[in-house]
């Protein structure tokens, strides 16, 4: 038995000199990891405590107080009025509205790619995919600039209140929004549906059902958690999305008046984002802080539909 | 001949050797299959008449083959690229293997249970109605099938009480159960199963056993194996798969017991596998 | 007819300021950070190259953001050097009392139209009214083609909007809201919108008016030319100022006394800026608040 | 055994022809539906397909013609972006030395070291939740701290502290799943060969997971090179004259800073045709980056698998 | 008896029968031991000597907690979150089990090879030099110990010539062969082995069955097997686990020949697992 030579004996006293080293160094790397990891807590803290910290203290102003009640923005009025919710109803309607577009047609481009395309559809189109959800939002809006708001000018004229205006508002945002977000939603819907296992397409096939039967009734259901984190995750960025969408917006600060209407969509027109972009680096006091308010209030929105996807993934069958 | 005589004590009511029938019909001929993965050939002539309301076993050791040669007979394997198969499988006269051939109503026909249970994540009323729904058939009568199925698999008392609760929530065994039950619902003439107890426990094995002796009463039933005891316990045929070849075929109890092929014999008698 | 641009009188000889007397730059090196004012962006743009190209140690950028953005990013400390083209209202921004103003030029700012809107050479201050707050709508109410009007306007913060309103409006703020009405970020952003929408009617400095080929109106009869700024005959004018937090001290100094500096005069002839020193008493009167 | 071949008689049985009939009627119907869906979501994907295609093409015909002329690469005058590039670049890598080693030891942690608990949970609910955060409002936060508060100005530093922000949630996850994608094996084994721990994250984890940590570097520079909300607050939207230099102190701009800056604030201070080229020839640029950049990923994550493998 | 005698007969050279020595010195001694993971008990009051240079096989059905008690024994359980251990094993006058004790030391004492071959995707000799550099051998001494622990490991003569190729590049059974001689070259007095041939085909099996056979002159050596044969076939003393139970332990011979316990019958018999 080797191990009660003395020889081994020694062999183990700088063995185990050697591991209490190590050791060491195994603790500090620890610490300096525990640190780093730390840091990414800290900052999202830091994020909620300065913009709401600063965009609270709007409210030490009385005139602020219908902050949520009012579309009336005008900070520099005798009597000045923080309304906001002209901002939000733009952000909010731009967002759903784009939505409401992307969705069909994500969930069936993710279809399509997934469980029907020929090889060569994929290598063409995943990377051009994968592409566009990486894609700079000010390239989107210079196209949308050079593009979108001309034609639109052309097209959407008879509609528009103001002929000369037709081209840029909510219209223009909404479909920025939609080349902005379709790839992304596409994206993590095909991930959606490819996490569905192989064993749910065979069980279907197997009991006679067509590929049309079997994506309806077995793959789509099953993927139901996905798809809807897909969708939420495609209004996260929708409704934070800014330099695209305030490249063609090119409102002031006041919603149109009157009923709602159709031209909505074809007049400058505002949103949160627009807003923060153009009036905040000018701003001071209550108005200043409205800005930052109206960040917070984004960043709610975001943490409200990051909460939201991390409770409908929660409840998904499969990871 | 011990491994079949103690599976027959152990298993006591139904021995399959009762219930064999050397005469029975063959409802389908596979004759001298090839199929190949890519340039892999994965399948070596494989000749195999699967015998009416009888249980044909296949067993081998892992990789021989078995799972392939069962994916063949419902096209199963269709789903994999680029893999190709010569020969035929003659099926109520029709050449399964043909370009043809609509494999949707050759999977009516040919149902299959999986080796690990795959449940839909549904309730386990739309996990058997599905392959009904996918049929179009009435809600009444979906209502009544659903209940047929469920007692022929021997799940309907365990069940009846929940049917609209997620069938993820089942055991291992009744999960198992649930999809012999939604192969049974759309009435299929066979059954095919690919190691359908490797997942489950002993208790939820016997269970299984049970039913397809229950089962070969009506349907003809198709079973891969790696287990030999199950399928001395409950096959009429065995065939016996080595490197995608098919050894040899022959009734359970002379397979076991008078092996023709030396490598048969080294087989059961546990020298590799 | 319309005069097309501004004519920046050539005759007006800039005379020396101060602290221009050596043409010798008193290179400091360093980063500076300045901003604000769009109308007196080009200027300091080119003053700043200039002086870098001469002082290779200094690095000195310029943010276009609007007056409202200079003044606030000096006081906030994004900026060291806040241009502006109006006094800072300390009624309005109390917490501006830590800047110190340094003038260094005359802005002329001008009405332009689109160039679709033809036979409207001259406004008249009620007619602007009009137009700003929306109570006039097309062009053929003010002798024009049958053409909507479409305003443009600037941010709040802007300090051409900001003249516009107190000079010409009277002191009252535009409130134009609706579909004829957009808002462009910038002094530039104003001209390439004026030139591209049909019926549009802006204001800018008369140097982006003249760059861009736009279409200067005469208000209340008056071109906007230097003589009428002298005189302040015509209104639509103000003072450039840059200003630091606290004394300016360092490079900022250094490059502020450049802009204001003899060198620089050429520059701000190039860029249709009008030295202070021209101005009647009247008319720098007219512009300074009262202490 | 195999002697009698002949057909079973049951599918002579006159009940199951009829059953195998009806079942032919109703699977023809069912292939019917199945070819009238599949042609909708052809439609569908081509049309979104299309879409793509032709943002892309239009983006390179535009700006093609522009890029293979060497003047727009000058790096001094109007029309030239040499020294965008040179911004953008300078960005890339400022950020990346910050942010590679910062997010590599957190996703170490997280992988490695850390239990399953609350911790963990909150760690990635932080991240998950910054992640989400609009960069617009990221460039709040970090004008609000390190351009005022820190008193970093608008300067390349407080441009690549958001960005850091903007990236850490992103490069972790990508490092995290390039560590978790080591199997369990390895890491067990190095183990039972009695390393620390520390040392056989060395000595195994990372070499192993060196390909997805490429290309998790690879694709967070997508994401610095395409930002430009968050860096408008915080860096500015200007350049001195001369960037060619390290200075983080500087206010600067970048390509996609500058895209915006031409067609929003800056439109208007240089004719709109220099400034339309301009911008067609950095969004084509940009865009031949981006494929590179994706492609080159995969790429470079192959390439690198197939050299640790072969070691 | 037909299993051993027929392993006996088959191995020829390598009979356990014959280096079986059941007076051997207790290399570890296994008390009492109880594990859980979280809530879930794997483990039930395991007592279980292992004698020094002899072979211990454990067998049981999947998850009765073969893989379980053998981590246990090298600590490799500790991985795992939340897991719990009572009882004791001692080794060298300490407990295994007791906090204080030096993992990293215990695992350079107790080697372990894995189920799958788990080289690292470094060369054959970095493999083998790894544990070696981890304890700060000088080169020289590396040098020479790989290619006393690659013959050890009878893999010398077929990877001589490509010591600095990838190790992946090697076959599954030389894999396995490389991850035993990277667990000699530390000089480990006990090594563990997880189903150490599961992943490997017959001849690669044989091959690792030889060497096991050759390694216990020198080494304590406990083997985990879903194999009976091979446990018949290499085994000195075999345990027998169930549930996480040991439900019996006892020379190899004894223990598939007349098992003391109904459980340890019915599992040999194949009545189940
Ligand atoms: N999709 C595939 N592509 C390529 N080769 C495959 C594929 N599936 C199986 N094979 C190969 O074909 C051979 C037969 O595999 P098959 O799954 O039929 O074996 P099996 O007998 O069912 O084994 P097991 O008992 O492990 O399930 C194996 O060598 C396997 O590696
Ligand atoms: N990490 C884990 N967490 C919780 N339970 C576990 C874990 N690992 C194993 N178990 C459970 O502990 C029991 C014993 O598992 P173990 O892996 O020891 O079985 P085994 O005998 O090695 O089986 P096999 O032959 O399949 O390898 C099983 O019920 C298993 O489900
Ligand atoms: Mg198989
Ligand atoms: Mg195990
Ligand atoms: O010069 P302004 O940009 O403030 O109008």
């Amino acid at each position: 038995m080797a191990a009660n030579s003395v020889n081994a004996q020694v062999s183990q006293d700088t063995r185990s000199a050697r591991t209490r080293r190590s050791r060491f160094s195994d603790k500090v790397a620890n610490s300096v990891f525990l640190i780093c990891a730390i840091l990414v807590v800290a900052i999202i803290f830091g994020v909620f405590i300065f913009l709401g910290f600063n965009g609270l203290k709007m409210f030490q102003d009385p005139a602020a107080k219908n902050f949520f009640t009012s579309t009336n923005w005008d900070p520099g009025a005798d009597s000045p009025s923080y309304g906001a919710l002209g901002f939000i109803l733009g952000s909010v309607v731009t967002t759903l509205l784009a939505t409401i577009i992307v969705t069909p047609l994500s969930f069936a481009t993710a279809l399509y790619l997934t469980e029907m395309a020929p090889k060569w559809v994929n290598a063409l189109l995943r990377p051009l995919i994968e592409i566009f959800t990486g894609m700079p939002s000010v390239i989107i809006g210079f196209l949308g600039l050079i593009v979108l708001v001309p034609w639109l000018t052309k097209v959407a004229a008879p509609i528009a209140p103001s002929a000369a205006n037709a081209g840029v508002g909510w219209g223009a945002a909404t479909l920025i929004l939609v080349v902005m977000v379709l790839p992304t939603v596409v994206s993590v819907s095909m991930d959606a549906l490819t996490a569905v296992p192989e064993s749910v397409r065979e069980a279907s096939l197997a009991l006679g059902s067509t590929r049309w039967q079997t994506m309806k009734s077995a793959i789509l259901p099953a993927a139901s958690a996905g798809l809807a984190t897909a969708v939420v995750l495609g209004m996260t960025r929708a409704i934070g999305e800014a330099l695209a969408v305030g490249m063609v917006l090119q409102g002031d600060t006041h919603l149109p008046n009157g009923p709602f209407s159709l031209g909505w969509f074809f007049q400058p027109n505002i949103n949160i984002t627009n807003a923060i972009l153009n009036y905040f680096s000018e701003a001071s006091g209550t108005e200043r802080n409205g800005y930052l308010m109206l960040g917070f209030v984004l960043l709610i929105i975001s943490f409200l539909f990051i909460c939201l996807s991390r409770y409908i993934a929660s409840r998904s069958v499969y990871k | 001949m011990p491994l079949v005589s103690e599976a027959a004590r152990h298993m006591g009511e139904f021995d399959p050797t009762k219930t064999l029938n050397t005469s029975a019909g063959t409802k389908v001929d596979v004759r001298h299959t090839n199929f190949f993965y890519g340039s892999k050939q994965a399948l070596y002539d494989v000749s195999l008449p699967l015998r009416e309301r009888q249980v044909t076993a296949l067993i081998g050791p892992s990789g021989c083959g078995k799972s392939t040669f069962l994916r063949t007979l419902n096209r199963m394997n269709d789903l994999i690229p680029n893999t190709r198969i010569e020969g035929e499988a003659l099926f109520d006269n029709f050449n399964i293997y043909d370009k043809k051939t609509d494999v949707v109503l050759l999977r009516q026909r040919i149902g299959m249970v999986f080796q690990r249970p795959n449940p839909f994540p549904k309730s386990i009323f739309e996990n058997v109605a599905y392959g009904l729904k996918v049929q179009g058939k009435s809600q009444k009568f979906i209502q009544e099938r659903v209940e047929t199925s469920l007692r022929g698999a021997a799940l309907w008392d365990e069940v009846k009480d929940r049917l609209n609760t997620s069938a993820l929530g089942l055991s291992g065994g009744q999960q198992q159960r649930l999809c012999i039950a939604r192969a049974l619902a759309v009435e299929p003439e066979v059954l095919l199963m690919d190691e359908p107890c490797s997942a489950l426990d002993p208790i939820a094995t016997l269970k299984i056993e049970e039913l397809i002796t229950d089962l070969v009463k009506d349907y003809t039933i198709v079973i891969v194996t790696h287990n030999m005891q199950q399928a001395a316990r409950v096959s009429h045929f065995t065939g016996f798969f080595l490197s995608g070849k098919l050894i040899e075929v022959a009734p359970t109890a002379n397979l076991f017991e008078r092996p023709r092929q030396k490598e048969t014999e080294d087989y059961i008698s546990g020298r590799f596998g | 007819g319309a005069s097309t641009g501004g004519t920046p009188s050539a005759d007006n000889t800039p005379t020396a300021t101060k602290s221009g007397t050596t043409s010798k730059i008193n290179c400091v090196s360093g980063t500076l950070g300045t901003g604000g004012s769009t109308a007196l962006g080009p200027l300091v743009q080119a003053a700043a190259k200039s002086y870098q190209s001469q002082c290779s140690g200094a690095n000195i950028t310029t943010q276009l953001t609007g007056s409202g953005a200079g003044l606030k990013g000096v006081h906030e400390g994004g900026l060291q050097v806040g241009n502006s083209d109006n006094f800072v209202s300390l009624k309005k921004n109390p917490e501006y009392s830590d800047l110190t103003d340094n003038q260094v030029a005359v802005v002329i700012f001008s009405v332009i139209i689109n160039k679709d809107v033809t036979g409207v050479t001259n406004l008249t201050s009620e007619q602007l009214k009009g137009i700003f707050t929306g109570k006039i709508t097309n062009w053929k109410q003010v002798g024009g083609p049958d053409l909507q009007i479409a305003v443009i306007s600037r941010p709040s913060g802007s300090g051409t909007r900001n003249t516009f309103s107190k000079y010409v409006l009277g002191g009252m703020d535009e409130s134009v809201s609706g579909a004829n009405h957009s808002t462009a970020k910038t002094s530039g952003d104003v001209a390439a919108n004026v030139q591209s929408k049909s019926g549009s009617i802006s204001y800018d400095t008369i140097d982006f008016a003249k760059k861009n080929n736009l279409t200067t109106v005469k208000i209340d009869g008056q071109e906007p030319t230097q003589d009428n700024v002298k005189t302040n005959a015509y209104k639509f004018w103000n003072i450039e100022h840059m200003y630091t937090k606290g004394a300016a001290s360092g490079l900022a100094k250094s490059f502020i006394d450049y802009v204001k500096s003899a060198d620089a005069a050429s520059l701000r002839q190039q860029y249709g800026f009008m030295e202070i020193s021209a101005l009647s008493s009247d008319a720098l009167a007219a512009k300074t608040p009262k202490a | 055994m195999s002697a009698q071949q002949q057909i079973s008689p049951a599918f002579a049985d006159q009940e199951q022809q009829q059953r195998v009939a009806a079942l032919r009627r109703l699977v023809r119907r069912l292939h019917l539906n199945n070819s009238i869906a599949s042609t909708v979501l052809a439609l569908i994907t081509a049309l979104s397909a299309l879409l793509f295609i032709a943002i892309i093409v239009k983006l390179l015909i535009d700006g093609v013609p522009y890029l293979i002329n060497p003047d727009f690469y000058g790096t001094d005058g109007t029309g030239v972006v040499g020294p965008q590039i040179f911004n953008t670049i300078y960005l890339l890598v400022f950020s990346e030395i910050i942010l590679v080693p910062i997010a590599l030891s957190a996703a170490i942690y997280l992988v490695e070291y850390a239990r399953q608990g609350p911790l963990v949970t909150v760690i990635h609910f932080a991240a998950e939740t910054l992640a989400g955060v609009p960069s617009l409002v990221l460039g709040l936060f970090g004008y609000l701290v390190f351009s005022s508060v820190l008193g970093f100005g608008l300067s390349r530093l407080s441009g690549t502290l958001t960005l850091l922000c903007l990236n850490f949630p992103v490069a972790l996850r990508l490092f995290e799943d390039a560590l978790v994608s080591v199997s369990r094996e390895q890491r067990e084994g190095g183990l039972a060969l009695g390393s620390t721990k520390w040392h056989m994250i060395r000595t195994v984890v990372l070499p192993a997971a060196l390909p997805g940590i490429i290309t998790g570097i690879v694709l967070s520079s997508g994401k610095v090179i395409a930002e430009a909300a968050a860096l408008i607050f915080t860096m500015g939207s200007s350049n001195p004259s001369n960037v060619y230099t390290l200075n983080p102190m500087i206010s600067t701009d970048n390509l996609t800073i500058h895209i915006w800056f031409l067609k929003t604030v800056g439109a208007g201070t240089i004719p709109e045709h220099v400034a339309n080229a301009v911008s067609a020839g950095s969004a084509a640029l940009l865009i031949i980056i981006l494929l590179v950049i994706n492609l080159g990923s995969r790429f470079l994550g192959r390439f690198i698998q197939r050299r640790v493998m072969a070691a």
